[in-house]
């Protein structure tokens, strides 16, 4: 049994990585993603505001989990692929042909890579859209989905919570309270929440510095306290 | 048989390495290469950005070289910090050096930073952390100044301060607690100073001198042992023995020069003499 | 039949409630030649009376070092005092392994008095013979012990052990208000008249018969030093203090200047 | 005592024809030879005070104390053999820290009270031992309050509201009845505790005295501690000027 | 290649952490079933605090810890009092195991009340006698194999001395007026030499205050297994005091721009 790898078997030793609390949630007019900022080598923080909300395409971001490099560079390929695509049709690729083309790579290298990818994005076809690439690949499409190693701790309040048909401040402040909930929880997530708004507009990029975090409840003052009161009681007199 | 064995047809091969990592679980040594024990770092400044380095080189417990350099050159506005497996660090950014020259001659505008980064990163990533260099690279160009970490597997960071190698927790600390936006030339080159000593004092891996490296638009400025904290001080007094200390009984005083005369020997006029053209 | 069959086991009370094995032990505490402590507010001494057994032998130890800050004087039977201090040594080495601090005197002393219950209590084992003068130096400053055979110690200004010590504790008793800011010198004279007073009648202290336990800094007769630890003079460099006592004063020739021999009670602190 | 002598009451493991057990209670009469010790458990707390008897003027007064810490919260007064006492007293140390050990918390008092009465009483039993010569009187506040217990050399153990054991036990115990203990404080019950141990005291047949006394309440925060210099000389010197007018 | 950026270039000490006092690499991977069916001791620590950080001022001793208990990532109990008091004169703040940590705290109370409290001759345990005591109880457990997962400062105040001491779980002891445990001795240390070493003497409550809160800060930042709030203990003449749990301020601002990893803007 080893605490500090709890579900980053897969990880190589030494390795950069995405300890993560990540999310993407579908409204009616878009589509919200969101990440903590935590970078971790065992459990030094390398870097403590990580953007890992990466660009894919004018409508479409993911949200990466898992190691570093192996998520980067994945996602440099599908963005250079994406490119040519728009290239040779003309026109901007559907959300599920990005997703399409993440899943390959991570389910064809499923042995060399570990990645948890999120995609996110808005197209012409079906509107907003989510799919979740979960480690060694395959694709599954849900209106809200998340990842990384913080998501664990919270897949219960996403149950509780989570409505349809919410509304673009509604679903922000969803991810906003998801995301602090896990990284409050999480060692391997933390730092400030990134939050992305994609719709047919345009993509609005949201930030929550970390000392303003949501926060729930956070424990009682019970520090030093007895566990139960030693104080006189005054004459109790029992009979003998 | 032969369909169990998987022989991949292009890219690299592992398998040896597969192997190593096997071997060594079951107890065998293997030989280690020899690692930098380092102090490096980079920060950004209102004009530029400005790197640092320690200056000292460990081969296992042993100090290899008390004055090495560890900031290299990419290109004239581009440096790179190393840290990790000595031979690594040195021999990919020069590589590196070498492509981003060959890419700006073909394409005839000055390096981006970003294009050296990209290259260290597949570099890296091919090799999957085999190659053990972790870096910090910096530059101005085009774009303005930008800064970068990479890993040994081939993930990088973009940061405003960075810290790399044994003493980057150190270094660290100091940026977290001295570094703010905007700092003048001089403000950051101090404070790259307070990281890199930090890491020299406090790291056993890194010690000797700073070396820092100050990158704005219009120039850069190697200052090669900015700060020397560790100069040996001259021993207090000379151990040397006194002239006539021994006593002797004989003398006798050997002329060591011979000399001789040499005559050189006459030649004919235009007879032996070589063709010259 | 009828005389004492409550004496002959230590597990017996008799009717009045008393341990008769423990009374004689502490018997056998007053055969030991006396020992005599005191403790001024900066030293703590002990003076003891050595017996030989005859021109040829040796005089016999009565002085045990236990650790630089603490020592012990002795009277009853030798023996049982070397298995006592030995486990006193054990429990001050204890104390400095475990935190690195001289062992406090008064809890080094409830050890072996604890350690001495036990054999008031079971059977098959008899009490201890033997009773201690402590004398300790801790931070809490000098400090003068009785530990007695019955498993209790006691703490003391000035106080005496062994054969005729009551003759030294009426010396004692009447001067002990005066040693609290004696000087070394005048706090081992002080001694020295106690033991004095326990001598037989033909006897005098000599740089033989008596040593001198002392803890505090040195005094004028001692080799120059600032050592405060434990040290037993015993020979010629007893010889100045010898030299510094006063003549015995003449005893009024109608009383009796020394006291019966005594009953036992006085001595004997388990009936308290 | 008319089977004295008889050889019944040589051993504790020994009964006399009638059923008794001499040496428990020829250990009883040490007891009853020593010192008188006393306990008041009162509205908020307890005080326990004893008689120590001086037996030489050559004795470092304060020091060569009777009264005993066993616990952060718990005192023990004992009567008797001395060494007996300190004995006892190691005992229930060692009790309270098992307590501890094994729960965590502090011990109740009527717990570790049963556990020394047990293990009093295992030395009745043998011929290989003698009962214990002395009395405990043990005091303290604890989850249920303040609460007094004397343990007899029989292993018997009774709780008390005031408890005097000792050579002065008769008169203390007049006096402690003659007490409302229910309705005086700790700080109070101080100044009678002294009075008492004074009054006791029989200045013609005894040697010097010392009285020594300590306290549990609200002003020593449950923790079992000498009573302060200043309380107990006031104390002291009230007792005595009661004392004076008392005759 | 080894890939822990602290371990690089170190001459060969095993000492530092190969037992995993603080969880610092992933360890574990490798052990092997050698001792299945023999008797097995603890091999790492399960809920674990993080750095213990502590310095010397002109008034005797400041110490502090956050008040997080980790399970592996998780953080678990974030109301965990890690500096406990000894005596009148001494705190003992701890990294490492939380269970080991609480078992110190009950063998160190009976300490105090066989030592002092029962025995009340004057004689009382001050934080060297409790350094030294600890130092013997942490390297018996490690010579029976079977040690007590922490690493331990004591700090305190008595007859005017300050002292300030780290025992570990082998047993290790040193003394310096600055201390760190875990990951502290990494990040904080450097901080905390710089800003106290030669200043002792002079340095004020509220300047050594300000001393820790930043290294505190500092290690918010960086040490994965940190919370926000932290408790601070003074021993001084006048005695021991714990504060109750405090909170950090932090700052974000300057990640605000920040797009991406490489070349990305948007």
């Amino acid at each position: 049994m080893n605490m500090n790898t709890i579900d980053l078997d897969r990880l190589k030793t030494g390795e950069v990585n995405l300890g993560t609390s990540i999310m993407a949630v579908q409204f009616e007019g878009g589509v919200v993603v969101g990440a903590d900022s935590r970078t971790t080598t065992g459990s030094y923080i390398a870097n403590r505001v990580t953007d890992k909300l990466t660009y894919i395409h004018d409508r479409i971001y993911c949200c990466r989990s898992g190691s570093a490099a192996d998520t980067q560079a994945i996602a440099d390929v599908v963005h250079m692929a994406l490119q040519q695509f728009t290239q040779a049709n003309g026109g901007p690729p559907s959300v599920h042909i990005a997703a399409t083309l993440f899943e390959s790579i991570c389910y064809a290298n499923k042995d060399a890579l570990s990645a948890g990818i999120i995609i996110g994005g808005w197209d012409k076809e079906v509107g907003p859209s989510v799919y979740n690439i979960p480690l060694g690949g395959g694709l599954f499409r849900q209106p809200w989905a998340i990842g990384g190693s913080g998501s664990t701790y919270v897949y219960g309040y996403c149950d509780a919570t989570y409505k349809e048909g919410w509304g673009r401040d509604e679903t922000i402040q969803f991810v906003k309270n998801t995301l602090s909930l896990a990284m409050s929880r999480d060692g391997s997530s933390g730092g400030v929440i990134r939050v992305a708004v994609i719709t047919e507009d345009g993509v609005e990029r949201l930030f929550v510095p970390g000392n303003e975090l949501p926060t729930f409840w956070e424990g009682l003052e019970v520090l030093g306290k007895p566990a139960k009161p030693l104080g006189v009681v005054p004459m109790a007199i029992e009979p003998l | 048989m032969s369909a169990a064995i998987h022989t991949p047809t292009s890219g690299f091969d592992f398998s040896n390495a597969n192997r190593n990592a096997f071997l060594e679980s079951k107890g065998v040594k293997m030989p280690k290469a020899t690692s930098t024990g380092t102090t490096i770092v980079g920060c950004l400044f209102k004009d530029g950005i400005v790197l640092g380095a320690d200056t000292r080189a460990t081969a296992g417990p042993i100090v290899a070289d008390k004055n090495c350099e560890k900031i290299h050159y990419i290109s004239e506005s581009i440096r790179c910090c190393g840290a990790g497996t000595a031979a690594d660090t040195e021999f990919i950014t020069a590589l590196i050096s070498s492509n981003i020259e060959l890419h700006a001659l073909s394409t005839g505008r000055k390096p981006r930073v970003v294009t050296a980064m990209t290259m260290l990163k597949q570099r890296l990533f091919q090799h999957q952390g085999q190659i053990g260099a972790a870096l910090v690279l910096g530059g101005v160009d085009a774009t303005g100044a930008h800064l970068f970490t990479i890993h040994p597997h081939g993930s990088t960071d973009k940061l405003p301060y960075v810290t790399m190698g044994s003493g980057s927790l150190a270094a660290m600390a100091v940026f977290e607690s001295g570094w703010r936006p905007n700092l003048e030339r001089e403000e950051a080159l101090q404070l790259v100073v307070a990281a890199i000593s930090a890491g020299i004092f406090n790291d056993l891996g890194s010690g000797s001198n700073v070396d820092a490296c100050v990158i704005t638009a219009t120039h850069a400025e190697m200052l090669r042992n900015y700060v020397m904290p560790n100069v040996r001080v001259e021993k207090e007094r000379k151990y040397g023995f006194r002239q006539g200390t021994t006593a002797w009984t004989r003398e006798k005083v050997r002329e060591m020069i011979v000399s001789e005369e040499i005559r050189p020997r006459a030649v004919a006029p235009g007879g032996e003499a070589m063709d010259t053209s | 039949m009828f005389r004492n069959t409550y004496d002959s086991d230590n597990t017996v009370f008799s009717p009045q409630g008393r341990l008769h094995q423990v009374e004689y032990a502490l018997e056998a505490v007053k055969q030991g030649s006396a020992a005599v402590g005191l403790r001024s507010n900066t030293h703590a001494i002990l003076l003891a009376l050595k017996r030989s057994s005859g021109e040829l032998a040796s005089y016999q130890q009565k002085m045990f070092r236990i650790d630089d800050h603490v020592g012990i004087a002795i009277a009853g039977l030798t023996s049982d005092a070397r298995v006592l201090s030995n486990f006193m040594r054990q429990q001050a080495m204890g104390s400095k392994m475990v935190f690195n601090r001289p062992i406090p005197v008064n809890r080094l002393v409830s050890a072996i008095a604890d350690k001495a219950q036990v054999n008031t209590q079971e059977y098959g084992r008899r009490p201890y013979g033997v009773g201690f003068l402590v004398i300790g130096l801790d931070h809490t400053g000098p400090h003068l012990y009785e530990f007695s055979p019955s498993g209790t110690s006691f703490e003391y200004f000035a106080v005496s052990i062994g054969a005729r010590s009551q003759s030294a504790k009426t010396y004692l008793e009447k001067h002990f208000e005066s040693f609290a800011d004696c000087s070394l010198e005048d706090l081992i004279r002080h001694g020295l008249h106690a033991l004095r007073e326990t001598l037989q009648q033909d006897k005098e202290l000599t740089t033989n018969n008596t040593s001198i336990g002392i803890l505090g800094l040195s005094g004028v007769h001692e080799s120059a030093g600032t050592s405060v630890n434990f040290r037993i003079l015993e020979g010629p460099p007893i010889e100045p203090y010898l030299q510094s006592m006063q003549p015995k004063e003449v005893p009024p020739p109608s009383s009796a200047s020394v006291p019966p021999p005594t009953s036992g009670d006085e001595d004997v602190q388990m009936s308290e | 005592m008319t089977s004295i002598g008889t050889g019944y009451d040589l051993s504790a493991s020994t009964y006399s024809p009638d059923g008794r057990i001499f040496q428990v209670e020829y250990a009883n009469k040490a007891v009853d030879n020593s010192g008188t010790a006393i306990g008041l458990r009162v509205k908020d707390g307890v005080v326990l005070a004893v008689e120590k008897l001086v037996h030489s003027k050559l004795l470092v007064p304060g020091a060569n104390r009777r009264i005993q810490t066993v616990d952060r919260h718990i005192g023990l007064a004992s009567s008797g053999l001395l060494a007996d006492g300190r004995h006892l007293a190691n005992r229930a140390r060692d009790e309270a820290a098992n307590f501890r050990d094994n729960y965590r918390e502090p011990a109740p008092l009527k717990a570790l009270a049963d556990r020394l009465g047990l293990y009093v009483q295992a030395y009745t039993l043998y011929s290989s031992v003698r009962p214990f010569g002395c009395s405990a009187i043990l005091g303290s506040i604890d989850k249920d309050g303040p609460s007094i217990y004397v343990i007899e050399p029989s292993g018997v153990f009774y709780g008390y509201h005031g408890a005097a054991v000792g050579k002065g036990r008769q008169l203390a115990k007049t006096e402690l009845e003659k007490l409302k203990l229910s309705e005086l404080t700790t700080r109070e019950a101080v100044f009678e505790a002294a009075r008492i141990i004074h009054l006791v005291h029989d200045d013609a047949k005894e040697k010097e005295f010392e009285l020594e006394m300590s306290w549990i309440g609200d002003e020593t925060n449950g923790r079992h501690v000498p009573v302060p210099q200043d309380l107990f000389e006031e104390a002291d010197r009230k007792a005595k000027e009661a004392l004076e007018n008392f005759e | 290649m080894d890939h822990f950026p602290t371990n690089w270039g170190r001459p060969k000490y095993d000492g530092f952490d190969t037992n995993a006092t603080y969880p610092f690499h992933d360890h574990g991977h490798n052990q092997s079933a050698a001792f299945a069916g023999a008797t097995q001791h603890t091999q790492q620590p399960i809920v674990t605090g993080t750095s213990v950080l502590a310095i010397k001022y002109k008034d005797g001793i400041m110490m502090a810890a956050d008040n997080l208990a980790s399970y592996g990532s998780l953080a678990r109990f974030k109301g965990v009092q890690r500096l406990h008091p000894i005596g009148d004169y001494t705190v003992v703040g701890a990294s490492g195991d939380m269970s080991d940590f609480q078992y110190l705290q009950h063998v160190l109370d009976g300490l105090v009340i066989s030592e002092e409290i029962n025995a009340q001759d004057g004689h009382t345990l001050g934080p060297a006698e409790i350094h030294e005591y600890l130092s013997q109880v942490m390297y018996s457990r490690r010579s029976k194999m079977n040690p007590l997962w922490n690493s331990l400062l004591v700090g305190g105040v008595k007859d005017g001395q300050r002292f300030l001491a780290y025992v570990d779980l082998l047993g290790v002891t040193y003394f310096a007026s600055t201390l760190a445990t875990g990951y502290g001795a990494y990040i904080a240390q450097p901080l905390l030499r710089k800003a106290v070493e030669g200043r002792e003497n002079t340095l004020t409550e509220p300047e050594a205050r300000g001393i820790l809160e930043e290294a505190l800060r500092v290690l918010f930042y960086r040490d994965a297994r940190s919370i926000n709030q932290y408790q601070i203990a003074t021993i001084t003449a006048n005695g021991v005091d714990i504060s109750g749990s405090l909170k950090l301020e932090t700052a974000w601002g300057f990640a605000e721009g920040i797009r991406g990893y490489g070349s990305q803007t948007q």
